[in-house]
């Protein structure tokens, strides 16, 4: 199980999918996400229904943040899928996958509230670590924390 | 039976006896229980003290750990030291509690305490007061404790003491009917109410415990005995580790020390009265009669304490489950194996009462199956 | 499955918050509870009172930097936690580990479940009710782990013992003795500590058909470790991927089949006899002396900002005692990671806390808490 | 429903009850502590100091600022000494370390190429005042060889056979080549 042949498995199934690889992890374009993850939890070949990690990553000079998730079977004991999806920094708004997967609540949570990505669809996107007045989000590289004089 | 009255009772005596020579005789009545109210409320206290000590001493080195051990030897000076830090703390009073209310109930709930002490035999005429009605009068005011701790966790305005508060009341009114319906057993075989006769009625190791309902009630009585004062399992008017510190999350200083003191004053007075129903109370040979009452009382304690040391806290459902679906009717049924044992002449009354009793052991056992846990079997996967 | 539903009488809703100074909600973890009576008609958990900003620190500091403050994620477990570091970083960088090395790693961390899961069901006792006498018990026995930790790593808590491609520093001479003898005398201690719990019918009536836990609401909610297991999941890292030298010890997986509080304090029990079988084989396989640090391994250790593992991405997991610890970190090729993010195993499950305590009491979503086995160090981050 | 689960439960904490009077070695685990102190293992760490040779002058430290780039705290601050041109001698002039800062993880003496910082056992350090009192100077921190002799021999044997296999001694040598003491400042600074 690589990422070749789970590419050809998508595109097969999934009209109009355009994806790409990078290394062991697909590149999904945020329309498709919910389709392909909904793929990969109901095939009987794949049948991901652990997403182990979710989290965003920030690229501040190629302009874009990233969602990632690792998706698991813990039915068949494989994995990891990786699921890659790039938002603009400026618009960053993508499907939540708390429809197909409740372990992604609170991580997306934790990455709405620390990288600012929105999760369209998620039941409760609310700040989780931070406080509610918080402003901005830390994990961001342009993030510039104020300036606490703590002696 | 030869029995020479105690020292404190002959102390007294020559008091009153000198008084008597020169004082009208009402004063000397009066001053006859100054004197027994004076001991009481001496006592009362030194013994919260010394259990707070002994608790913290027996839970210790259950736990592998001295306990207390800094002040004084054996940590002997330890409630002295803390009685001196809760007289020096802040008293804290939430902004928003009902002032009164609040001020009010730690002195509510010491006074049933102390009153109780009064009917409660210490020894061979070492009783306060007399009353015909002694354990009618235990019962009655050991039931007011509930007011005061409602008092003190509405008065405090917190949601957790009101929890805390309405959890003492679910649970003392459930306790005190099953306490009630063990009782009757052994007033159905002393016929009076007087905690003297009872104890006098026990003399010469007649004691009730070891026939098979006072067995049984003793058992039962004994633990609607630790629920009534709050203690571990039944603690969950205060269960620290869901409600804080349940009603008396909000005080501090010397009104917290009050409910304490409260509470280990029952703690005793419900031990001391387990052991006059049915221990035998002051009853014993060699030793004088206080000294086996105390003997028997500080037993009772150490099993309290044991209990503390050991076992979790029930659920309110379960508690409540515990009183009415278990204990009431198992007391209920006792009643009438006691009646047995009463009717029938002495050698048959053993036979038959044991095996009534067995009976009913079997039919609770098993009503009580469904409710009861499951052994489990585990998988092991590869 | 909500009493209330029935309740014939109209009562007020009482808004409680329990936390984040209360005693048993393990650290600054709140959860705000609408009440009906004692019965719980919502739950919101509130977290990130101890939020330190974890993974921004991290990314502000040298690979090897962030170590020490991975000990401080699950304080109670800090080798597992940099077993998992250690695990991603190599995955990162493609260093390998030495043969000696990896066996003194699966020790630690088969030993560092024994002192999570007795702490674990110490405190739940607590939770329970119990005044103190089981995380006494729990306490005396991890000291003796503690103790060897200490010899070997120089601290008992805090142990910074794994390096990239290997540990810190060798076992000390004795080590294996003290080993030994944790590992026969455990067994004892266990069975004591059942014989005080176990059996217990108020721990039983508490814990029983308490905060049950479906399958597929387990598998749905990610949820791992050992709560996972007592779901009846049979997923356990340790046997799925294989890391480490996992492949090599004989060890099975206990599960439960009502997925309750009672379950999870039975699994855990039950895998503790499990990481004591793994510790004998362990101590029968382990190599006399070896490597204890690749080479590569050693540079990256001796000057964290000389080294730079090549750009890309590497998620790398364990099994940690509170379910799957997972490290994702992405490298641009500083001697920064330039991202660094923790997966830990508590916060997320308490995802389903509201599932499973909804038309509870009060005291059941205490246990409730209790079971799912949080450290806030880590919740928070 | 009452078994004998909870009376087996009880007899276990009345058999610790008995054992701690019969057999209080084994029934009361715990140390007294002010009185009784447990004994540190070899390896364990506390907060660091700098080891001198002979006189405190002859420090090891030659002011290279690795471990205090390298200390994930940040809570080493080090200036070197400089003569009376202004160049920079190999000897720190100010050392401090904020023990409120430090988390004892010990990287410091692991990067440390001059053997030059170790970490203590001594662990009683409370202080009244965390800002002033738990700054520790240079001179608070160091300490004589002997005193890392005694507290780590094992480790101390190993590493000065390493410094004597080098041919490294004392301050009066120029530092092992091997010592990337100038890498160091190249790299961006870490913020």
């Amino acid at each position: 199980m690589n990422a070749e042949e789970i590419k050809s498995d998508l595109v097969k199934n999934i009209p109009g999918l355009e994806l790409q690889s990078e290394g062991e992890s697909l590149i999904v374009p945020k329309e498709k996400l919910l389709q392909v993850a909904c793929f990969l939890k109901e095939n009987e070949k794949y049948r991901m229904d652990y997403v182990s990690c979710v989290t965003g990553v920030d690229y501040l000079g190629k302009g874009y943040l990233e969602s990632v998730n690792h998706l698991y079977s813990m039915e068949k004991k494989q994995g990891p899928v990786v699921l890659k999806v790039r938002v603009p920094r400026d618009n960053p708004r993508l499907p939540s996958l708390v429809p197909l997967y409740r372990g992604a609540e609170y991580q997306e949570r934790e990455s709405y509230d620390l990288l600012g990505i929105v999760y369209e669809g998620h039941p409760d996107l609310r700040r989780i670590l931070m406080w509610d007045e918080f402003e901005g989000h830390p994990l961001r590289k342009d993030f510039v924390q104020e300036d606490q004089d703590i002696r | 039976m030869e029995y020479s009255d105690p020292i404190f009772v002959v102390i007294k005596k020559g008091i009153l006896h000198f008084l008597h020579g020169f004082l009208p005789e009402w004063t000397v009545v009066i001053i006859s229980i100054m004197l027994s109210i004076t001991a009481i409320a001496i006592f009362g206290p030194v013994t919260m003290m010394y259990l707070t000590w002994l608790e913290r001493k027996v839970v210790g080195r259950m736990q592998n750990r001295w306990g207390p051990n800094r002040v004084g030897i054996f940590g002997l000076l330890q409630p002295i030291a803390d009685g001196i830090k809760m007289l020096t703390k802040e008293d804290i009073v939430p902004q928003d509690a009902d002032k009164v209310t609040h001020f009010l109930a730690p002195v509510m709930v010491v006074i049933p305490a102390l009153l109780v002490f009064s009917v409660i035999p210490f020894g061979r005429g070492m009783t306060a007061v007399n009353l015909n009605v002694g354990l009618l009068f235990f019962l009655a005011i050991s039931t007011l404790t509930t007011i005061a701790i409602f008092m003190g966790s509405w008065g405090s305005r917190n949601k957790f003491s009101l929890l805390g508060g309405m959890r003492a009341v679910a649970q003392m009114v459930s306790y005190e009917i099953p306490m009630v319906m063990s009782v009757v057993p052994v007033i159905l075989a002393t016929g009076t109410l007087s905690t003297v006769s009872i104890v006098e009625a026990q003399l010469g190791g007649k004691w009730f415990i070891f026939t098979p309902w006072g067995f049984f009630a003793a058992i039962v009585f004994f633990l609607c005995g630790v629920a009534e004062v709050n203690r571990t399992p039944f603690d969950l008017p205060e269960g620290e580790s869901e409600i804080i510190a349940g009603f008396h999350t909000e005080y501090s200083g010397m009104k917290f020390a009050l409910f304490y003191m409260a509470e280990f004053m029952s703690a005793f007075a419900i031990s001391g009265l387990t052991v006059t129903l049915f221990l035998g109370g002051w009853g014993g040979p060699v030793l004088p009669s206080w000294a086996w009452f105390l003997l028997k009382t500080y037993a009772l304690i150490f099993i309290m304490i044991w209990f503390r040391g050991t076992l979790p806290r029930f659920r309110v459902d379960q508690l409540m489950g515990f009183a009415w679906k278990l204990l009431l009717p198992f007391t209920l049924l006792n009643i009438f194996v006691a009646a047995l044992w009463q009717i029938l002449p002495s050698p048959k009354n053993l036979l038959v009462s044991g095996i009534a009793e067995a009976v009913i052991l079997v039919i609770v056992f098993f009503a009580s199956r469904k409710d009861s846990p499951t052994k489990r079997t585990y998988i092991f996967a590869d | 499955m909500s009493e209330s539903a029935l309740h014939p009488v109209e009562t007020q809703l009482l808004e409680v918050s329990i936390g984040p100074q209360h005693p048993s909600t393990h650290g600054v973890f709140r959860m705000n509870v609408v009440l009906d009576g004692e019965t719980i008609v919502k739950l919101k958990p509130v977290m990130g009172y101890l939020h330190r900003n974890h993974e921004q620190l991290a990314e502000n500091m040298s690979y090897l930097g962030s170590m020490p403050y991975t000990d401080r994620l699950d304080y109670i477990c800090s080798m597992t936690n940099n077993f998992a570091y250690a695990l991603a970083v190599e995955k990162l960088s493609g260093i390998d580990v030495p043969e000696r090395a990896q066996y003194i790693r699966v020790l630690m961390a088969e030993l560092t479940r024994l002192v999570n899961h007795t702490l674990l069901i110490g405190f739940l006792l607590n939770d329970l009710g119990a005044f103190f006498t089981p995380v006494l018990y729990a306490f005396r026995e991890r000291e003796k782990i503690l103790d060897l930790f200490e010899a070997v790593a120089g601290s008992r808590m805090m142990c910074n013992y794994f390096r990239f491609g290997g540990v810190k520093a060798d076992l000390p001479a004795g080590a294996m003795d003290k080993v030994k003898e944790i590992v026969n005398n455990y067994p004892r201690f266990l069975d004591e500590f059942e014989r005080l719990l176990t059996g217990n019918e108020i721990l039983r009536s508490r814990c029983q058909n308490v905060g049950i836990l479906s399958k597929e609401l387990a598998v749905n909610a990610s949820i791992t470790g050992p709560m996972l297991r007592a779901a009846g999941v049979n997923y356990d890292i340790r046997k799925v991927d294989k890391y480490g030298i996992y492949d090599r010890f004989e060890f099975k997986v206990p599960l439960g089949n009502v997925g309750d509080v009672y379950d999870r304090y039975y699994v855990r029990i039950l895998e503790m006899r499990e990481t004591i079988k793994i510790l004998h084989q362990i101590l029968k396989q382990m190599p006399e002396k070896g490597e204890i640090i690749s080479a590569k391994g050693a540079t990256a250790a001796k000057s964290p900002r000389m080294w730079k593992p090549s750009a890309g991405d590497a998620y790398g997991r364990i099994e940690a005692p509170k379910g799957e610890l997972g490290f994702y970190l992405v490298s641009d090729g500083s001697p920064k990671p330039y991202r660094y993010h923790v997966r830990p195993p508590s916060f997320i499950n308490l995802t389903i806390l509201e599932d499973m305590c909804l038309g509870r009491k009060v005291a059941d979503a205490i246990i409730i808490l209790g079971s799912v086995d949080i450290v806030l160090g880590e919740v928070d981050r | 429903m009452f078994g004998f689960g909870v009376l087996k439960g009880m007899s276990v904490t009345l058999w610790y009850f008995i054992l701690s009077y019969i057999y209080p070695k084994k029934g009361i685990t715990t140390v007294q502590y002010p009185e009784q102190k447990k004994e540190v293992q070899e390896r364990f760490r506390n907060f660091p100091f700098l080891v001198y040779e002979g006189t405190p002058d002859n420090m090891r430290c030659v002011a290279c600022d690795i471990c205090a780039k390298e200390c994930p705290p940040k809570c080493i601050y080090i200036i070197p000494e400089k003569d009376e041109q202004g160049r920079i001698q190999k000897k720190p002039a100010t050392f401090d370390i904020d023990f409120a800062i430090c988390m004892n993880c010990g990287i410091c003496e692991e990067v440390c190429p001059f053997d030059a910082i170790f970490m203590d056992h001594d662990y009683e350090l409370s202080e009244y005042d965390r800002l002033s009192d738990l700054m520790y100077q240079r001179d608070d921190l160091l300490k004589p060889l002997e005193h890392f002799a005694k507290i780590r021999p094992t480790d101390c044997a190993v590493i000065e056979e390493k410094r004597a296999a080098k041919g490294v001694k004392g301050r009066a040598q120029t530092p092992p080549p091997a010592a990337p003491s100038s890498a160091g400042p190249a790299q961006p600074p870490v913020t």
